[in-house]
C-alpha cells in the first residue's frame, strides 16, 4: 500500500491555471533597455563584490562582480555599456528595501566579450564543467536562486545517482519554462547531458506536468536516442516543488532538514539546464532569462527574453501597457511570488514572471473566523496542520508552532488559497519564521555581548586589583623610605 | 479512650518512620536553579531590573520575588525562557515587543570625554579621549548607561536600522478587537 | 468478573467522581491547563486514591472496627492519605523534578482533594469487600484522570480561542465543565446497581 | 515599512457563507418533507428556533461591541437553529425552541468566542440541555399528520399547539426507540414488541413518529451524499458513525435477537443519519485529520449504540456527539498527518546511502 501511495502526490490544490493567456506566445527578445539595474545579490548566499568602478566601459558577459565565499555567485554585465552608478537601489524583495546595485547604461551595441568555447564540451572534466557553471553565475532559475555549481559539487561528492529535471512549472500564469521546452528542447537536453556528465548520475528524469503536452512532445523528440526519460506527471500545485516532484517520479522522500543528495537525487530546473548548456557549450554567462509577462490587466501577455536588471516597467510597456489599472503587481507566480512595490524594480536571475492582476483575479475578501474545516490540512503538500499552527502563532506561542512542524512549511500558499475563511495562513507562517530567525540573531548577539560583559568585568577586576597592588607597593615603598629617613635622623 | 490515643499514636509513629526512611532514600540534591536562571539572563549587568546585576536578579527570580518580565533588554525571548524554566505562565502577547534598539552618537555634540566609554558594560563604544566616539552596534545591548553618563546628550537610543537581512513579515492584523 | 467490570465502568463513567458527584473540583480546575500535566496529575491522583482506598479498608477492618473506635475514622483516614501524598511527592520530586515544579502546590494539595477522602469513606459506607473497594477507588481515580485529561484538552483549545474578555479563564472553564457534565449524563442508567 | 500584500495573490472562490449555504441546501428536502408530514406546528417551531438564534447572535455580538452583520450573514446561527429544530419533537411548544436556540447560540457558541471557537456542537448541547431540563416536553412525539391530510391541525389550531402553552389533545405516540425501551423495561422482549411496530419501509419514508430530522432517513441520506459530492464534508466521519452503530448492532442482534435491535432499525431510527452526515461532520467540533474524523465518527456511533442499548435514555446521538466533542482535542493531539520527510513520530527519515558510496 505504501509503495502505491508514495507515488501519489499528497495534498495540493488546483488553482485556475490561466496559462492560456501566454502559453501560445513564442519567446521574443525584449528590445535593449537604456538602463539596467543589476543587484549584486541575486542568489542565496553571500553578495558578490563589484570588480568594476563607476565610469568603466563593460562588454556583454563581462564579469562585473565576483562571488565571495563558498556559497555565492558572480554577476556579469547583461549588455555592453558604461557603469554609471554603484549604490543602493530598490530590491526585488517584498520589503522594497535597497540593496547594492550596479547601474549600467547601455551603449546600444550589445557586444559580447570574447569567451573560450570548448570544441567538445563533453570532453571537459566534470570538475571543469562545475567550475564553468559557477563562473557563469548560474543559479537555480526556478525561483530558489541557489548557486548551481555548489549543488553540482555536493552531488558529485555524495555520489548522487539520479538527476531530476524539474519541468513542473505548477504556478498559474507562468509559461516561461513551457515555452522554453517547446522552443529550445535541444539546448535543454544538451544541458541535461552536461549535468549528467558533470555529476556522473546513472539516470536522468524530466518531470513535466501533463497540462503541457506540446512541451512533453518536444522534449521527448529532443531526448530521443539519449538515456533521458521524459515523464508526464499529474498537473497540480505545487508539483514544481522539487521534493514533491521527486516523490512523484521515484517514490522517495527527502529526509526532513536534509538535502535531495541524501537520497541520491539532484534536482535542477529546465531553465537552469538550458543556462548550463549556454554557459558550457557556448561560453555565455547568465545575463538574461525568459520571463512571462501576464495577468488580466496586461494588454498582450507574452514570454520575453529579458536582460537581467531590466526594470519591470519596460516589460509591461513592451506588452502594450495595462488595459485597466492593475490591482496588484506581482513578481513571480501568484502563489509564491511577492508584490512589486513599484515598477522600477529590476528583473533578476530568479524572476520567472511579472504579473499585473485585476481585483477579480486576486479575489481576497476580508478574513473571517476559522471554522476548522481542515481544508488546509487536506491541501498541505507537506502534511502540516496550518490551522493549528496559525492559531498558535496568533497567540504568540511560536514554540508550539514549531512543534507542529512550522520549520517544515515550504510557504507554497496552498492553505491560504483554499481557506474558505480567507485567513492569511502563509503570512502567519512567514511572520513566525522571520520572528524566529530574529530571535536566533538576538540570542547570538546576547551570547556575544554576555561574553563581552564578562571580559570587561574580568578586566575591571584585574585593573582594580593591579591598582590596589600598585597602591600597596607605593605605600610600602613610602613607609620604607620614611623608616629609612627616621633611621637616618636617629643616626644623625 | 486509651485505646484511641494509643492506636493513633502508634499509627502516627509508624507512618512517620516510614516517611522518614523514604525521605532518606529519595533525597534530592539542592537545585542549581539560580545558576540556570543566570544563564538565561543577558548578563550585561545593566541594572534596569532594579537588582544589583544579573546574579541578584537570578536570585530574586529563584526566590519568587521578581516577575519574570523584569528584564527589558532580554525581551520576549528571555521571558519565554524563564516561563519555561520556572513554570510560570505568562501571556507572551501581553509582553510588549520591544523594538531592537541601539545607542547612537550624535557626532556634532560629542566632545570625546570618554565617560560613555567607561560605563559601557559590553565595550560597545569605541574612541579615545578628545575623539568622537562611535557605537559598535553588534555589541550594544541598549542598556542606556551611556545615555545617562553623557554630559552633552550626544547619546540616545534609536531603533536598530532594518536591513534586508533583518527584515521579516509583520504579524497579520488581528481580525477583531476583543 | 463481570461485576468487577461493571463496578469499574460505574465508578469511572456513570458515577464519575468529578462530573456526577462533583468531588475533586479543585485540582480539576487547577491542573487542567496542559494535557501533559493533567495526565501526570491524573496518574499521581490514581496512585494516591488506590493506595488510600486499600490502606483505609485495612485500617477500617483491622483496626477501627475491632477496637470499636470508628469515630476516629476521618482522622485516621486523613492521616493515612497525608502520608501517602507525602510519599508520592517525594517520588515525583526524585524522578521528575520539572513535573514537581509544574504541579507545584497541587501535589501536596492532593491531601485536601475531597475525592481522595470521599472515595474511601464511600467504600466504607457501602460495606464493599476488599477487592471491590480497591476497584472502587481505582475506577473513581481513572474516571477522575479521564475527565481531567479531556478537560485539559478542551482548555488547551480554549486558551487559543478568542473568548470574550469577561469569560476568559475560569468562567469559560466552568461553563465547559458544565457542558461536559451534561454530556456525561448520557451515561445515566447505564449500570443499575 | 511598506505594508505589501502577502502571497498567494489568488484565491479559490470559496467562503464560509457558501459552505453554510450548501449545508442548508442539503437539509432542504428533508425539512420540507418534515413540514409536510407534521404540518403548521413544525413550521412554527422551526421559525421560532431560527428567529431566536438570530436574535441571540445579534444581541451577543452587539454586547461585545463586535459587528453583528458579518456574523449573521455567514449563516452559522441559522444552521445551528435549523439543526436544533430538526432534532426537536415537531409539536413542541415555542419556548422549547426559543430556549434551546438561545442556549445553543449564546452559551455554547458565543461564550466561547463565537464561530469556530466552540468546543461542543451547539445544536446537540442544546438538545441535551432541553432533554434533561424538560423531559416531558422533549419526549412527547406525535404521529405524522400530513399537512394535506384530514387529521392535520389547521393554521389556527397549530398556532395554539405551538404558542398556546397548554397540552394538546392530538394523537401522541412513542418513537420507535422509546417504544422499545419502554416495552423492554416492562419485560416485553423485542420479538413480541417489535412486530407491527417497526416497518422498515415507513422509516425510510418517515411515516413514523419522531422529530423532523429523524423521520425521513432517505432524504437526509441524499442531502448527506450531496455534501460529500460537493466536497463540503468527507466520507470518513459519516461512514464511521454508521458503522459504529451497525456493526455492534449486527453482532448483538445475531447473538441475542430477543434483546438487541438489528442494525437496520438502529440506522433508520432516531438521529443517526442526521447525526452522521450533518452533526458529526460539523468541522468546528470534530478532529482535523481524516483518520481523526474516522475515529470520531466511530466513537459517536458506538456510544450512541451503548446509550440506546443499556442507558437510561432511548436516544443517544446527542450525548454521544457531545462526549466525542470532548475527546476531539485529544484526538487532534495524537492523530496528526505524517510530515513529508518524517516518519509518523515526527523524526526525520533516514538518508538513503547512494549506490556509489556502497
Amino acid at each position: 500500500m505504501n509503495l502505491l501511495n508514495r507515488f501519489q502526490p499528497r495534498g495540493g490544490v488546483h488553482p485556475a491555471g490561466r496559462k492560456d493567456l501566454s502559453a501560445d506566445r513564442p519567446i521574443r527578445a525584449l528590445p535593449l533597455p537604456e538602463r539596467l539595474f543589476v543587484p549584486l545579490q541575486q542568489h542565496v548566499g553571500a553578495a558578490a563584490t563589484p570588480v568594476v568602478a563607476v565610469g568603466d566601459q563593460v562588454l556583454k558577459g563581462q564579469l562585473i562582480a565576483a562571488g565571495q565565499g563558498t556559497i555565492s555567485a558572480p554577476v556579469h554585465a547583461p549588455t555592453s555599456g558604461r557603469v554609471v552608478a554603484l549604490g543602493d537601489y530598490a530590491a526585488p524583495h517584498p520589503s522594497g528595501l535597497p540593496v547594492p546595485t550596479l547601474t549600467l547604461e547601455s551603449d546600444g551595441e550589445d557586444r559580447w566579450s570574447d569567451a573560450a568555447i570548448p570544441a567538445d564540451p563533453f570532453a571537459l572534466a566534470p570538475d571543469e564543467i562545475a567550475r564553468r557553471v559557477g563562473a557563469a553565475g548560474i543559479v537555480g532559475l526556478g525561483g530558489a536562486a541557489f548557486p548551481s555549481a555548489v549543488k553540482l559539487n555536493i552531488s558529485r561528492k555524495s555520489g548522487v545517482d539520479t538527476l531530476i529535471i524539474n519541468g513542473g512549472e505548477c504556478e498559474p500564469y507562468l509559461t516561461c519554462d513551457d515555452r522554453l521546452m517547446r522552443e529550445q528542447a535541444e539546448g535543454i537536453v544538451a544541458g541535461i547531458r552536461l549535468i549528467h556528465h558533470a555529476v556522473g548520475t546513472q539516470r536522468a528524469l524530466v518531470g513535466i506536468e501533463d497540462n503541457k503536452p506540446e512541451a512533453i512532445a518536444a522534449m521527448r523528440a529532443a531526448a530521443l536516442g539519449t538515456d533521458i526519460q521524459v515523464v508526464a506527471v499529474p498537473a497540480m500545485y505545487p508539483m514544481g516543488w522539487d521534493k514533491q516532484l521527486t516523490r512523484a517520479l521515484i517514490g522517495k522522500e527527502v529526509p526532513a532538514g536534509g538535502r535531495s543528495a541524501d537520497i541520491g537525487v539532484l534536482v535542477h530546473n529546465v531553465a537552469t539546464a538550458y543556462a548550463v548548456h549556454q554557459a558550457v557549450a557556448l561560453g555565455r554567462p547568465l545575463v538574461s532569462r525568459i520571463v512571462t509577462v501576464s495577468g488580466g490587466a496586461v494588454k498582450t501577455p507574452c514570454n520575453l527574453e529579458v536582460p537581467i536588471g531590466t526594470p519591470a516597467q519596460d516589460l509591461f510597456d513592451y506588452c502594450g501597457g495595462f488595459t485597466a489599472p492593475p490591482a496588484r503587481l506581482v513578481m513571480g507566480g501568484p502563489m509564491m511570488g511577492h508584490e512589486l512595490p513599484a515598477t522600477h524594480i529590476p528583473v533578476v536571475k530568479g524572476t520567472s514572471g511579472v504579473l499585473a492582476l485585476t481585483h477579480a483575479e486576486i479575489g481576497r475578501p476580508e478574513p473571517a473566523p476559522c471554522i476548522r474545516c481542515s481544508t488546509c490540512v487536506r491541501a498541505c503538500p507537506v502534511g502540516l496542520l496550518p490551522l493549528e499552527m496559525a492559531t498558535r502563532i496568533r497567540a504568540a506561542d511560536l514554540d508550539a508552532a514549531i512543534g507542529l512542524g512550522l520549520k517544515d512549511c515550504i510557504a507554497c500558499g496552498s492553505c491560504s488559497y483554499v481557506c474558505p475563511a480567507h485567513i492569511p495562513l502563509v503570512h502567519y507562517f512567514n511572520y513566525a519564521k522571520g520572528e524566529l530567525s530574529a530571535r536566533e540573531r538576538a540570542k547570538l548577539k546576547q551570547e556575544a555581548t554576555k561574553k563581552l560583559a564578562d571580559d570587561r568585568s574580568a578586566r575591571m577586576e584585574r585593573i582594580a586589583r593591579e591598582r590596589e597592588e600598585a597602591a600597596a607597593r607605593r605605600r610600602a615603598a613610602k613607609e620604607a623610605a620614611e623608616a629609612a629617613k627616621k633611621a637616618a635622623e636617629v643616626t644623625a | 479512650m486509651l485505646i484511641a490515643v494509643f492506636s493513633l499514636t502508634t499509627l502516627g509513629l509508624v507512618l512517620g518512620l516510614l516517611l522518614g526512611y523514604a525521605s532518606r532514600r529519595l533525597a534530592v540534591e539542592g537545585n542549581a536553579l539560580v545558576e540556570e536562571i543566570q544563564a538565561i539572563l543577558p548578563g550585561s549587568q545593566c541594572g534596569q531590573c532594579g537588582f544589583p546585576g544579573c546574579a541578584g536578579a537570578a536570585q530574586a527570580l529563584a526566590d519568587g520575588n521578581a516577575p519574570i518580565t523584569l528584564c527589558p533588554p532580554g525581551g520576549r525571548e528571555v521571558v519565554s525562557a524563564l516561563s519555561a524554566k520556572l513554570g510560570i505562565e505568562v501571556n507572551l502577547a501581553d509582553v510588549a515587543e520591544t523594538m531592537p534598539m541601539t545607542a547612537e552618537v550624535r557626532e556634532e555634540l560629542c566632545i570625546g570625554c570618554t565617560r560613555c566609554y567607561k560605563v559601557c558594560p559590553t565595550d560597545a563604544i569605541m574612541g579615545a579621549a578628545k575623539h568622537i566616539h562611535a557605537v559598535f552596534r553588534e555589541a550594544c545591548t541598549a542598556c542606556g548607561k551611556c545615555v545617562e553618563a553623557c554630559p552633552t546628550e550626544a547619546l540616545a537610543l534609536h531603533p536598530a536600522p532594518i536591513t534586508l537581512q533583518s527584515w521579516y513579515w509583520h504579524k497579520p492584523e488581528e481580525r477583531m478587537a476583543a | 468478573m463481570s461485576q468487577y467490570l461493571l463496578l469499574l465502568l460505574s465508578t469511572a463513567l456513570v458515577n464519575n467522581v468529578v462530573l456526577v458527584k462533583f468531588l475533586g473540583l479543585c485540582p480539576f480546575m487547577g491542573i487542567s491547563k496542559k494535557v501533559d500535566t493533567a495526565i501526570s496529575m491524573g496518574l499521581a491522583t490514581t496512585f494516591v486514591m488506590t493506595m488510600a482506598s486499600a490502606s483505609c479498608w485495612m485500617l477500617e477492618h483491622w483496626l477501627l472496627a475491632p477496637l470499636g473506635i470508628e469515630y476516629l475514622r476521618i482522622l485516621v483516614y486523613i492521616l493515612v492519605i497525608a502520608a501517602v501524598v507525602q510519599f508520592t511527592e517525594m517520588v515525583v520530586r526524585k524522578t521528575n523534578p520539572s513535573l514537581y515544579q509544574v504541579l507545584g502546590i497541587y501535589l501536596p494539595l492532593i491531601t485536601t482533594n475531597c475525592a481522595v477522602l470521599g472515595i474511601p469513606l464511600l467504600t466504607t459506607q457501602e460495606h464493599l469487600p476488599f477487592v471491590a473497594g480497591l476497584l472502587y477507588g481505582f475506577g473513581s481515580a481513572v474516571g477522575f484522570s479521564l475527565v481531567l485529561a479531556l478537560f485539559a484538552g478542551l482548555r488547551e483549545r480554549l486558551a487559543l480561542a478568542q473568548v470574550p474578555s469577561v469569560f476568559v479563564g475560569a468562567p469559560v472553564g466552568f461553563i465547559t465543565a458544565s457542558l461536559l457534565a451534561l454530556a456525561f449524563m448520557g451515561f445515566a442508567g447505564l449500570v443499575s446497581h | 515599512m511598506s505594508q505589501l500584500a502577502h502571497s498567494p495573490h489568488a484565491h479559490a472562490p470559496v467562503s464560509v457563507g457558501k459552505v453554510m449555504a450548501t449545508v442548508m441546501l442539503a437539509l432542504v428536502p428533508a425539512t420540507v418533507f418534515g413540514f409536510w408530514l407534521y404540518g403548521w406546528p413544525a413550521i412554527f417551531l422551526w421559525t421560532v428556533c431560527v428567529a431566536a438564534a438570530l436574535l441571540g447572535e445579534a444581541a451577543t455580538m452587539q454586547l461585545q461591541g463586535r459587528p453583528a452583520r458579518p456574523a449573521l450573514l455567514d449563516g452559522s446561527a441559522l444552521l445551528t437553529a435549523w439543526l436544533l429544530a430538526l432534532s426537536l419533537p415537531p409539536w413542541a411548544p415555542w419556548w422549547i425552541g426559543a430556549i434551546g436556540s438561545l442556549f445553543a447560540v449564546v452559551v455554547t457558541k458565543q461564550v466561547f468566542g463565537g464561530l469556530g471557537q466552540n468546543v461542543f456542537n451547539p445544536a446537540m448541547a442544546a438538545r441535551v440541555m432541553l432533554l434533561i431540563s424538560f423531559p416531558v416536553e422533549m419526549t412527547l412525539w406525535t404521529a405524522p399528520a400530513p399537512i394535506t391530510g384530514l387529521h392535520a391541525p389547521g393554521f389556527a389550531e397549530a398556532w395554539r399547539i405551538t404558542f398556546g402553552g397548554g397540552a394538546w389533545d392530538a394523537m401522541t405516540s412513542a418513537s420507535l426507540l422509546g417504544h422499545v425501551k419502554t416495552e423492554f423495561t416492562r419485560g416485553v422482549d423485542l420479538l413480541s414488541s417489535l412486530p407491527g411496530y417497526y416497518v422498515p419501509h415507513d422509516s425510510v419514508w418517515g411515516q413514523r413518529a419522531g422529530s423532523l430530522g429523524e423521520t425521513s432517513a432517505l432524504l437526509l441520506l441524499f442531502g448527506g451524499l450531496y455534501l460529500i459530492a460537493r466536497r463540503i464534508v468527507t466520507w470518513h466521519a459519516p461512514v464511521a458513525m454508521l458503522l459504529g452503530v451497525a456493526v455492534p448492532a449486527l453482532i448483538a442482534n445475531t447473538l441475542a435477537p430477543a434483546h438487541y435491535l438489528g442494525p437496520l432499525p438502529h440506522l433508520l431510527s432516531g438521529g443517526i443519519v442526521l447525526g452522521a452526515f450533518f452533526i458529526a461532520t460539523d468541522p468546528v467540533t470534530s478532529p482535523n485529520t481524516a483518520t481523526g474524523q474516522f475515529i470520531f465518527g466511530l466513537g459517536c456511533g458506538l456510544l450512541t449504540w451503548i446509550i440506546r442499548t443499556w442507558g437510561g435514555y432511548p436516544e443517544g446521538v446527542a450525548f454521544a456527539v457531545m462526549l466525542m466533542n470532548a475527546t476531539t482535542p485529544m484526538i487532534d493531539l495524537y492523530v496528526k498527518p505524517r510530515i513529508y520527510g518524517r516518519n509518523r513520530k515526527g523524526q526525520s527519515l533516514p538518508a538513503a546511502p547512494s549506490k556509489k558510496e556502497a
